[in-house]
Formats: structure tokens, sequence, C-alpha cells
């Protein structure tokens, strides 16, 4: 486990880095998708396989096919030509080790806390991850979750509106 | 309602309705309107002279029309007081008003503004009757300012002058800073009495201190002097003469101007009790007296002549009063006002036969083209230079026997003097306008003054002699003293007699000088016997000096106006445009540069605000952290 | 008729807005209609308000036509109305100017007439709404509401650096009011704390208990309010700008109403409820006052613009008012209600008249008129008249307000009280110069010569005004009577709060000899 | 826990700086699902040690505002390329007056 861990730290790591540095947007969104991969194994290892079931079939499904599609529906080549300022790159390589370092210190110095709920291991994998998450959502955030349906029904209307030809 | 009552409020009704009628429906009445409203005034006379003898047989009253300002403990009410005082003063003020409104119907022939005069002069009658009738100080106040606004708006009759306009401000400016004294003065006696009304203010003053009392005579004296023109707020009258002449006799000479010696008189009771305060009235008397006798007598103009004349004789009567000769003051002012009068109506006739000459340089030999002005004139100038049997004498020798017998020796030669230069600058006229040789250019068409102006001259002539003669026998005797003087019981007798020289013997000395003024002017002017010019030349200083009116109107310009308004536009343009309003919006503008300082912040690209945002989040960590 | 009687504060606040719906309908380009409506509309009002003087009761100093509905009770509002001698006038003053203000502005107001007369009417009703509400919450809820219309009748129709004018007045005053609501909620939190009454209404806040040091802090608080609205001198400047650049409208009410405020503010709210800080900061305020009189009077003799120098004279003559009020004696509070009814009246005619000369010459400035006497006798007359009252001729109504404060304030402040009197030569010489430079002397601008005289309308404008000069100069008793019981009554609660405050200190000090 | 943590708070900061240093608009909304994922991430490994489902419940929303959030985002890239000629987001600057 311990193993899987690193090589998934390692790959996510990677890939984060180079969504942000290559110039090819379409370069940057295949790394972005190895990145959710390597994401998706993480919840594997947590135990959350319905987690990422849901991060490989709705982000690099959905969302990534969507970036894509909207990359090639755009002039690449002009695309490719944007540049960035370089004391913005400075201090954004500034800003955000900064950053990072007090994430850090911070998760480090953090108390730590002590397990409260009784969702452990071994119950989740009696039951089964699918079934806890499906029984939480559909009754204590059943709220939320008609909401959310919402929200997507307005993005959607959204985005037709902003894709419209004219406004 | 008692007859008596009735006649009271009807006099001043009159003029007051005459007022309305012809400031409102003026221009239906056309030429009639001057005509009615002579006749409104004259019955007001009429009323008048029957309360007169009412009260001469009878005794004086007091009665309320309505009550009028009731706030708090301040009680005013439109009220009248009667008393021999003020009879007297009414049948003046409506016998000479009526006379001049008869008068003015010939005068203003023709001028577009008629009726509006005509109602002006209504309002001025009314004002000046309510005046002397009030019967506390509220009113007295409230109808003081009023003939100052008539005198305002009369002085300023032909508004499309200039000058004539400046004048009739002049004039309302100076009265308010005299009245602001008067105003002043009224709110003390109201501190220190709780009460306006005459009867309980002159009851409270003998127990009131006597340093109280000196500053309220004193504030009220401030009020007479700039409505009576003495020194130093006389500068509005001789400017005042830019209105019709008709208005000057009836306003500036013979009524409005000495409703401050009406007024001394009628506060005797506060002004006894302050030898101090009299004492300043006796001064400033006497020194007007003397100065404006001293400008009168270099000027061209015949109406500024004869006003500079009704100064130096309004001191008269203020020397009369400052010394507590309360009935001599005031017989001096009735008879000065006819023969005042007297004077300017007849000036306004010779104005009116050289179509509005007024330059005495300009004028000679008048007497053979208009006889009746001319006798008339020179009735009114004996009059005034003291030469009896003409009122003056006996109106002006009362005054300055009483000067000399209470022991004011200096006054009374101030006083001596003075009548010399009197006689001697209204001879002058005479004798520069009415003989010598005609001026060619001007004399031609000189013609004498329609009857209707010439009726009420010799009108006013005749009773410049006969009215003397109530004085006689002269001196603390007479007819009118006797009369009046019980009035004036309550004054405290602060100026005892110290001589008794009798009548005939100061008499003698101001016939004399008189005489002697005359017959100055007559060696100068008539036989020549002396070239004017030659003491023009001698006495030079004295003469720019008294030609220029002492420099006292620019004195003022140079020392008050000017820095004042230049004071005024710095306040204007520094301290306020850049100083107060400069802080409000400085104030103001802090906040606008602050905010366009955080503009900047936002200036539009996503990019600054994501970085600042990460900025942000970095900080608030890094917060917590330390925390 | 009862009911019509028992709700006519009501009914006269609400009638401007029922008028309003009754001009909604009608078309924007029917001016005609829409104008004369409006002003007959108002007239109705005017006519209303009426009955507020008939029935009124004048012997006592008991509020009337008391309505009293529950409004939001969690904050303790209500909606409590009711007027007094004081605020009786104020309202018939209001109506009165909204009337002829409408009626004025039949040839000025040439755009957007129906936004123009909505707005006025609109202003009617917060401004009757301020002077009758005896709850502190609904007095400043209308006291704001007050702004939003004047601010676009200025911003809309004014000539000039209009704008700037419009959001200075507004902000200028709206910050002052902030400070003042602050005030007047943390009054009504230590009423609260100290009788457990949760309750806006400022009869039971005048009961509150507030230790002196308290008072001043809220006094000052409350003094900026009102002292923006006055305005007292340091605080005048946004009222020559707005003044200038308002239509005549605008102007009229402005100074005709929207002034009163402070002075009203002042006389039902700061000084009853903070008696001790209003008795101890007097003089100050009355030097500020006195210094507002002769301030106004100077920089009104060198002003150039007609208006600017009417807003200035303004200044002075609120100076007076002042003056009267805080010296606090019952002649001079008298004089100084009377002399607020004095200057609306006054100071919204001689704007009727700038305006007048405005329209048919299109310039303020003096020096461009000349001669107008000439060409139109009437106008002449009437202006004159008006500029007299102002000046504070007797016989006239200026004259009453003046000499009462004057004679009330000598007493307890004579040098201020000189010092303020000088003010009235002052006043004498910008007015009367300004008269003579406008009116009189030889016409020197072309434009003058086919200057015509008033017609009809006009004169139906300015007669009520000059009616009232006339009955407040030589009758003022009908207005008298009825303000002096509230007024004695104002003065004996103040007395009577200090006096109570005073000894309970001394009785904390062990000072009480009882 | 913490390895995962700082895993996370790395791809966080990675995000971060990508959405700092891009001008691209397509990237920077990238950058921006990777700062989503991160914190996925922490929210799945803090539910999991502290024995917890909400964290997991978390997530899912998150999944779909960011779905919502990318169809939006999207649609505004098309729109300002089709009005700008680019996605460059310095072109994005009408806000300022």
């Amino acid at each position: 486990m311990e193993a899987l861990f690193y090589v998934f730290s390692f790959i996510a790591i990677f890939s984060a880095l180079m969504v942000v540095t290559m110039r090819n947007p379409l370069t940057s969104a295949l790394y972005l998708v190895l990145c959710f991969f390597a994401l998706a194994g993480f919840y594997v290892i947590l135990d959350m396989q319905f987690l990422a079931a849901m991060q490989i079939l709705v982000y690099a499904g959905a969302i990534m096919v969507l970036v894509v599609l909207v990359i090639m529906l755009l002039n690449i080549s002009r695309i490719k030509n944007i540049k960035s300022d370089l004391h913005q790159k400075i201090i954004g390589v500034l800003i955000s080790l900064i950053l990072f370092a007090e994430i850090v210190l911070y998760i480090i110095n953090g108390a730590q806390k002590r397990p409260s709920g009784i969702f452990t291991h071994a119950l989740i994998k009696r039951i089964g991850n699918t079934q806890v998450i499906g029984e939480f959502l559909f009754t204590g955030y059943i709220l939320p979750f008609e909401i959310a349906s919402i929200l997507l029904f307005v993005a959607i209307i959204g985005a037709y509106l902003f894709a419209k030809k004219k406004f | 309602m008692d007859l008596k009552i009735l006649i009271t409020w009807l006099i001043p009704l009159f003029p007051l309705a005459g007022w309305f009628l012809w400031g409102i429906f003026g221009k239906y009445f056309k030429g009639l309107s001057g005509y009615i409203a002579s006749g409104f005034v004259a019955a007001s006379f009429i009323l008048s002279v029957i309360l007169f003898f009412i009260v001469a047989y009878s005794h004086g009253f007091t009665d309320t029309l309505y009550p009028w300002v009731y706030a708090g403990i301040f009680k005013a009410g439109v009220s009248a007081d009667i008393d021999r005082l003020s009879v007297i003063m009414l049948v003046m003020v409506t016998g000479i008003s009526t006379l001049v409104h008869v008068y003015s119907i010939g005068y203003m022939k023709g001028d577009k503004g008629f009726s509006r005069y005509f109602s002006f002069l209504n309002l001025f009658v009314f004002s000046m009757i309510m005046l002397v009738i009030s019967n506390n100080l509220l009113l007295l106040y409230v109808f003081w300012e009023a003939v100052g606004f008539c005198s305002y708006i009369l002085i300023g009759f032909w508004y499309e002058r200039k000058s004539a306009s400046d004048a009739g401000k002049k004039a309302f400016i100076v009265n308010r800073i005299g009245d602001f004294g008067f105003a002043v003065g009224i709110f003390l006696l109201f501190v220190t009495t709780k009460t306006l009304n005459y009867e309980t203010v002159f009851a409270a003053i003998p127990s009131v201190p006597a340093y109280t009392t000196t500053i309220i005579a004193l504030l009220l004296f401030a009020g007479a002097v700039g409505k009576s023109a003495q020194f130093p707020l006389y500068i509005w009258l001789p400017d005042a003469m830019e209105g019709p002449t008709p208005v000057s006799a009836l306003i500036h000479a013979a009524t409005m101007v000495t409703a401050g010696v009406y007024m001394i008189a009628r506060f005797h009771v506060i002004f006894s009790y302050s030898p101090a305060a009299s004492e300043v009235v006796l001064i400033i008397g006497t020194f007007t007296a003397f100065f404006a006798a001293f400008i009168a007598l270099t000027q061209f103009d015949i109406k500024r002549i004869i006003a500079y004349s009704t100064i130096s004789q309004l001191g008269y009567m203020f020397m009369a009063v400052g010394i507590g000769s309360y009935t001599a003051g005031i017989f001096h002012l009735i008879s000065h006002a006819v023969f005042k009068g007297l004077l300017f109506l007849t000036a306004g006739s010779v104005m009116h036969g050289l179509s509005g000459e007024l330059d005495l340089r300009k004028m000679g030999g008048l007497y053979s083209k208009m006889k009746t002005t001319a006798v008339t004139f020179i009735v009114g100038g004996l009059a005034l230079s003291g030469i009896p049997p003409f009122s003056g004498f006996f109106s002006k020798d009362a005054v300055l026997a009483d000067i000399y017998n209470k022991g004011f020796y200096f006054a009374w030669i101030i006083g001596e003097i003075t009548a010399l230069m009197t006689a001697f600058y209204i001879f002058r006229l005479i004798f520069l306008a009415f003989f010598g040789e005609p001026k060619p250019d001007q004399n031609k068409h000189a013609h004498e003054s329609p009857q209707i102006m010439t009726i009420p001259m010799i009108i006013l002539a005749v009773f410049a002699v006969i009215i003397g003669f109530l004085g006689i026998p002269p001196f603390n005797d007479s007819l009118f003293y006797n009369f009046l003087h019980t009035d004036f019981k309550n004054a405290y007798n602060f100026a005892p007699f110290v001589n008794n020289t009798p009548w005939y013997i100061l008499s003698l000395i101001s016939v004399f000088a008189g005489l002697l003024g005359i017959y100055a002017a007559y060696l100068l002017y008539i036989k020549k016997a002396f070239d004017p010019e030659r003491i023009k030349s001698i006495f030079k200083p004295v003469y720019v000096l008294s030609y220029n009116k002492v420099y006292i109107d620019e004195i003022y310009n140079f020392l008050i106006v000017k820095p004042l308004l230049v004071f005024f536009d710095f306040l204007w343009k520094v301290i306020d445009v850049k100083v107060i309003d400069g802080a409000v919006n400085g104030i103001a503008l802090a906040f606008a540069g602050f905010s366009a300082k955080a503009r900047r912040i936002q200036n539009g690209m996503l990019m600054s605000y994501i970085l600042t945002l990460s900025i942000g989040a970095a900080a608030l960590l890094l917060y917590y952290f330390i925390r | 008729m009862d009911f019509f009687i028992k709700y006519l504060l009501s009914i006269l606040i609400f009638f401007p807005v029922v008028s309003i719906f009754l001009l909604l309908p009608v078309n924007k380009k029917n001016e005609g209609i829409l104008r004369n409506f409006s002003t007959f509309l108002s007239l109705v009002e005017f006519i209303f308000s009426l009955y507020l003087f008939i029935y009124f009761k004048q012997n006592t100093y008991k509020f009337q036509f008391v309505e009293k509905f529950n409004w939001i009770p969690s904050f303790g509002a209500s909606y409590f109305l009711g007027i007094d001698g004081v605020s009786l006038f104020l309202i018939l003053l209001t109506t009165l100017l909204t009337f002829i203000s409408l009626l004025s502005s039949y040839r000025y107001i040439k755009e957007h007439v129906k936004e123009f007369v909505i707005l006025m009417l609109l202003l009617e009703t917060f401004m009757i709404g301020t002077f009758a509400a005896l709850d502190v919450l609904l007095f400043y809820l209308f006291w704001e509401f007050m702004l939003i219309p004047m601010y676009f009748i200025i911003g809309m129709w004014g000539t000039g650096k209009r704008i700037y004018s419009a959001v200075k007045f507004v902000l200028y005053t709206l910050s002052g009011s902030l400070i003042m609501l602050f005030g007047l909620i943390y009054i009504f939190i230590m009423h609260y704390d100290q009788t457990g009454d949760f309750t806006f209404n400022i009869l039971r806040l005048y009961n509150t208990h507030i230790s002196n040091g308290f008072q001043l802090i809220l006094f000052i608080a409350l003094f900026l309010g009102f002292a923006i609205k006055i305005p007292l001198f340091p605080f005048h400047t946004w009222l020559p700008d707005a003044h200038t650049e308002a239509p005549t409208a605008g102007s009229v009410i402005l100074a005709g109403v929207l002034l009163k405020f402070g002075v009203y503010g002042f006389f039902r709210f700061a000084i009853p409820l903070l008696p001790s800080a209003a008795f101890a900061l007097s003089p100050f305020v009355i030097i500020l006052g006195v210094i507002g009189i002769l301030y106004g009077a100077f920089v009104s003799i060198v002003q150039k613009d007609l208006k600017r120098l009417v807003a200035f004279s303004s200044v002075s003559h609120m100076g007076f008012i002042m003056l009267g009020l805080f010296a606090m004696s019952a002649i001079s509070v008298d004089g100084s209600i009377l002399q607020l009814l004095n200057h609306g009246i006054t100071t919204g005619a001689l704007f009727l008249f700038v305006g007048m000369l405005y329209e048919r010459m299109h310039t303020r400035q003096i020096k461009d008129f000349g001669g107008i006497a000439k060409k139109a006798p009437i106008l002449t007359t009437f202006f004159m008249i008006s500029v007299l009252a102002s000046v504070g001729l007797p016989g006239l109504n200026g004259f009453i307000g003046e000499f009462l404060i004057l004679i009330g304030s000598f007493h307890s402040y004579p040098v201020l009280t000189i010092i303020a009197t000088s003010g009235i030569i002052f006043a004498a010489v910008y007015l009367l110069w300004m008269f003579q430079r406008v009116m009189f002397q030889d016409i020197t601008n072309p434009a003058a010569e086919s200057f015509e005289d008033m017609n009809l309308r006009e004169i139906i404008t300015i007669l009520p005004l000059v009616a009232l000069m006339f009955l407040i100069g030589f009758y003022p008793m009908p207005f008298l009577e009825r303000i002096d019981p509230t007024v004695l009554h104002f003065l004996s609660m103040i007395n009577h709060h200090h006096k109570a405050v005073y000894n309970a200190i001394k009785l904390k000090a062990g000072l009480s000899n009882a | 826990m913490d390895n995962y943590l700082i895993v996370a708070s790395m791809i966080f900061c990675i995000g971060a700086l990508g959405v700092i240093i891009r001008k691209n608009l397509i990237v920077i909304f990238m950058s921006l699902e990777l700062m989503f994922n991160a914190a996925n991430l922490g929210f799945v490994a803090a539910s999991n040690r502290l024995n917890l489902i909400s964290g997991d419940i978390f997530v899912i929303f998150v999944i779909v505002v960011a779905a919502a959030e990318a169809a939006i985002a999207l649609g505004i890239a098309i729109a300002f390329y089709r009005e700008k000629g680019t996605v460059d987001i310095d072109m994005a600057n009408e806000l300022k007056n």
C-alpha cells in the first residue's frame, strides 16, 4: 500500500506540474487526465471505490472531454502563443511556495484529532462504500442533493446562453 | 365707542385708506388721486384739530385698538396715547401734510408716477400719525422705521436716476444704523422694566440705576441721531434732496426728521433722569448746529443749503431738549416745521419755474419773474434768521434764552454764532437767487408757479408770521409753554435755572446776530462791497473745507465702506469658498483620493485579482499560523 | 366628517401619494393637464391642511390629532402621529409652499413635467410626515426619504453644476443624519435599559435619564444632524450651491421647508431629550448662530449672483432663529418659531422672484439687470414687499419674529444679542443694494427692454405669501397664541428635566439640603 | 494521513501556481480543476482518518459543482474567444474603466 501511495503521488504531482507548465493546452489536458487517474487511485487506496469511479467517469470522462472539445474548437495555434510575464512567474512560484510551506507547517503542527465517527474501514467494507454513500446522500443530504440538481440545470442553461452566438 | 376714540383711530385710517387706494387702483384715478389724497389728509387734519380741542379742554387718554404681539411676558398692543404733546404734533403733521399734498398736485403734475407718489405720501402721513400717537415703544419703533421706509421710497422716487436710488438707499441704511442703537435701547429698557408701555416705563424709570438709564437714553438717542440727521449720521439728509421737493418739505424738514426731537420729548422722563445722556444730546446738538451751518455757507445747490439749514436747526432743537427745555424744543420744532416747509416749497417753486435748476450760480433776479415765490421765500428766510416778529424769532430765542439762563454759556455762544451764519447763508441764497442781474440763458422762460402751488406757500407764510405769537410773552410764561408744560411734569429737573436774565436782552443779542448776518450777505452779494472771490481766497482752507462738506462722505467711504467691502469679499472668496467649503470638499476629496488609490487595485486585470487572492490566502494562513 | 378630522394627519400625509396614482395614468405629453391637475391636487391638500388650523385647540400644549398604531412591534416602533402648535404651522407652511411651487413652475419646468410633479408630491408626503411623526423611527424614515426627491429635483431640473450640488447636498445632509441616527438609537437603548420599555415613542423617550457627560456626546451627535440641515454657520456650504443650482420650486421648498427641519429637530428632539447638554452648550450654539447672522450678511453683500445672495441671506436668518431657540426664554422661542414661518414665507417669495427674473432674462447675475421697475411695476411692488419683509421692516412679518427673538435673548446674552442686532443693518445693506441694482436705475441690458410684468398666474402665486407677510406683520396673534402654549410647555419641560438631573447630581454629591 | 494532506496541498499549490502564472483561460480552468481535486483528496483522506462519511459526500457535491462550473467556464471561454479572438486573460479588462 505504501508503495502504491508513493507511486500515485509521484504521478499526480508530476502530471499536475506538467498541466501547469506545458505550452500546448492539449498536452496539459492530457496530463490532467493522467492526474485524475492518479487521484482515483488514491481513492481506491482509501476504500472509496465509488468515488474513484465517479472521478474517472465525471472528470476524466465528461469534463475533460468537454475541455478537449473546446480546445479543438478554438484556434490552437493562436492559443499556443499566449505567453506569461517573467515577473509574474517569479511571483507566482514564490507565492505558491510560501503557500505550500505554510500549509505543510500547518498540517504538521496541527493537533491530531481522534477519530470521532463510526464508519471504520471494517464497517465500510462490510456494508460496501456505495451503499453507505447512497444512504447518506438520499437521507441526510437530500436537500443539498436536490439543490445540486437545480445547479446543474442552471449551469446547462447558462452554458447554452454563453455559447450562443448572440446574447 | 367713545367719540374721541373714534376720532383718534379715524385720523390714521384716512391716509392708510389712501395708500391702499392709490397703491392698487391708482391708474384708474389718474390725476384725481392727488385731489382725493389731499382731501383724505385734510379730513385727518380737521379731525386732529377737533381732537386738539377735546384734549385741550379735557385731558389726555389712552386706548388700545387690538392686542398685537403677546408672547410670554411680552405684551404690546396697537394702542394710542393721546395727550397734549401728541395732539400738537398731530395738528402740525396733518396740517403741513395737507398743504404739501395740495402743493404736490401742481408740482408733480404730469409725472408718470403720480398716483404712486400720493400713495406713498399717504403712507408716510399714516406712519407719522401712528408714530406720534403710539403708546408703547414697539409701536413707536415700528412706525419709526416705517417713516424711514417712506423716506427711502420717496427719496428714490425717480428711481431711474442712480443718484436718487443711491440716496434713498443711503438714507435707509444710515437710519438703520441709528435704529440699531434704538432697538438695543428698547431691549435694554424691556429687560430692566419688563414692559414697553410708556406709562409703566416712566413709572419704573426713577427707581432704575442711573447708569442703566444713561445707557438706555444714549441708545435711544442713537436712533434720534439717525432719524434727525445729527452728527455723525447726518450724511443722508443732504443726499435726500434727490427726492421730489414737496417730499423734502414734508419729510426732510417738517415731520420725519423732527421725530428724534419728539422722541426725546416723549421720553423726557428717561432723559431727564440721566443728566449725562442729556449732556450728550446737548453736545451733539450744539456741534451739529454749528457744523451744518458752516457747510451751508458755501454751497450752491439751493435745496442742499436748506437741507443743511434743517440739520442745523434740528441741532437747536436737540440743544433745547438736551437742557431739559422740552417745551422750547417742541415750540421750535413746530415753528421750524412751518418756516422750513415754506422754504422748501418755495425752493420747489423756483425749481418748477426754472425747469429743475438748482444751481445758485445760474440764478439771479428772479424777483421780478416770480413775485409770490420770492416774497414767501423772504418771509421764510426772515423766520429762519430769527427776525421779529417772524416765528423763528420767538422759538429760537426761547431755546437760546433757556440755554443761557440754565448756564450753558459755551453752547449759547455757539448758538449765537450759528444764528449769524444762518442769517448769512439764507440771505446769500435769497440775494443771489432773487436779486441781482438775471442770468440770460436761464431766466427766459422763468415763470410763476400755478396757484395750486402758491396758495399753500402763502398759507404757510402767513403761519410763519403768526405762529410765533404763541410764544408771547417770550420765555417760560408763554401760551405755548403753559399749554404743553403739564405733559412734562414728570421730568426730573436736572438743569435748574441759574440766571434770570430778562428775555429782551437775550433777544436783542440774537436779533443783532441775525441782522449782522443779513447785512454781511447784503454787503457781499448786493452792494458787492467786497469781492466774494477775494474773501474766498483769504479764507481758502476754511472755504475749501466748507465747500467740500468737510469731506465727511469721503472719510466714511474711505474708512468704513471700502475696507468693509474688501473684507466681505475676502470673507466670501477666501474664508467661505476656500476655507470652510474647502474643508468640506477637502474631506470629500480625501475620500475621493483614497478611493482613487483603492481603485488602482481594481485594475480590471483578472490576473492581478487572482494574485491578490493568493497573497490574501497566504497571509490568512500565516496569521493563523503565528497566532 | 368625524373620520376625516380624526385621521386628518394620515390623510394629509398620504393624499399626495394618492394624487400621484391619480396622475400616473395621464400621458406624459399632456403637460398642461399634468400641471393643472397636480396644482389642483396640491391646492386640495392645502385646503385639507387648513382644517388642522380650524380644529386646532389653541389653549393647550397637548398633542392633537393623535393617531397611534403598531407598526414594527419588534422594534418598538409605532405609527404615531400628532401635532402641537409648532408643527401645525410648519405643516401649513409645507402644504402652502408645495402648492405655490407647483404653481410657480409652469414656465420654469419644461421637460419631464410628469416626473417633476410626482417628485414634488412625493416630497410633500415626506415633509408632512416628518413634521407629524412622534415616533423617532418614523421621523427618521421620513427625514431620510425627503432627500431622494430633492436630489432628483436639483439634479434633473437644476442649472450649472447641478449634479455636483445635488450630490453635495445629499452627502452632506446624509452624513449628518447618520450621526444623528446613532444618537437617537443610543437614547432609545438607554431608555430601554432604564425602564424596560421598548419604544421609539418620543414622548416616552423624553423621560430618559442620561448623565451629563453622555448628554454632551449625544447632543453633539444630534447637533451635527440638525445643524447641517439648518444650516448653522460652519456647516452651511452646501446651501448656496444647492439653492443656486436648484430650480425655483426646489429652492422654494428647500428654503421654505427643508431648512426648518433642522430647527424643528432641535425643538422636538435634541433639546428636550438632552436638556442639560442643551443648556450647557447653548452659548456655543448661539455664538455659531450669531457668527452665522453676520457672516451670512457680510457674504451676501458681495454676492454677484442673485440666488446665491438670497441663499446666504438664509444663513443669516437661520442664525437669528438659532439665537432665539437657544436663548430659551419664552419670548425668544416664540419669536424663533414665528420666524421659522416668516423665513419660509419671505425667502420662498424671494426665490420665486429670482425665478421670475431668471425666466425672463435667463441670467441671475445682478449686473445684468437694472431698470426693471420701469417695465414691471407689479413685480417691483411685490418684490419690494418681500425684500422689505426680509430686511425686517416693521409692519411686515420678519420684524415681529426678529424683534421677539432679540428682545427675548437680550436678558441672557446681551452682548451676543447686540452683535446679532447689528445684522439688521447689514440685511438692509445687501438687500436694498441688490434691489437697487436689479430693479432701479436705468436699463443697461437690452434684454430688459422687452421685460414682461407678472401675469395672473404669477400674481396668484405670490399673493398668498404677500398677504401672509402683512397678516403676520400687523396681526400675529392667531399664530402666537397657538405657538405660545407649546413653547411654554417646551420650556417648562426642559427646565424640569434639567433640574431633575441637576438635583440627582446634587443628591449624589450629598449636597441636597432636604 | 498527513502524507495525503501534503500531497493534496502540493497539488493545490501547483494548481494555484498555474492560475497565477498562466494566461490561457483554458489552462487556468484546468488549474482550477486541479485545485478542486486537491481539495477532494483532502476531504476523502480526512474522512477516512476520522471514520466519517460526510467528507465523501462532499466530494460528490464538489464534483457536481465542478461539472457545472466546467460547463459555464467553457461557455464563457467560447464567448470570450468569439469576442476577442483569443483566450488571453489579459484581454479580459472590461472591468477597468
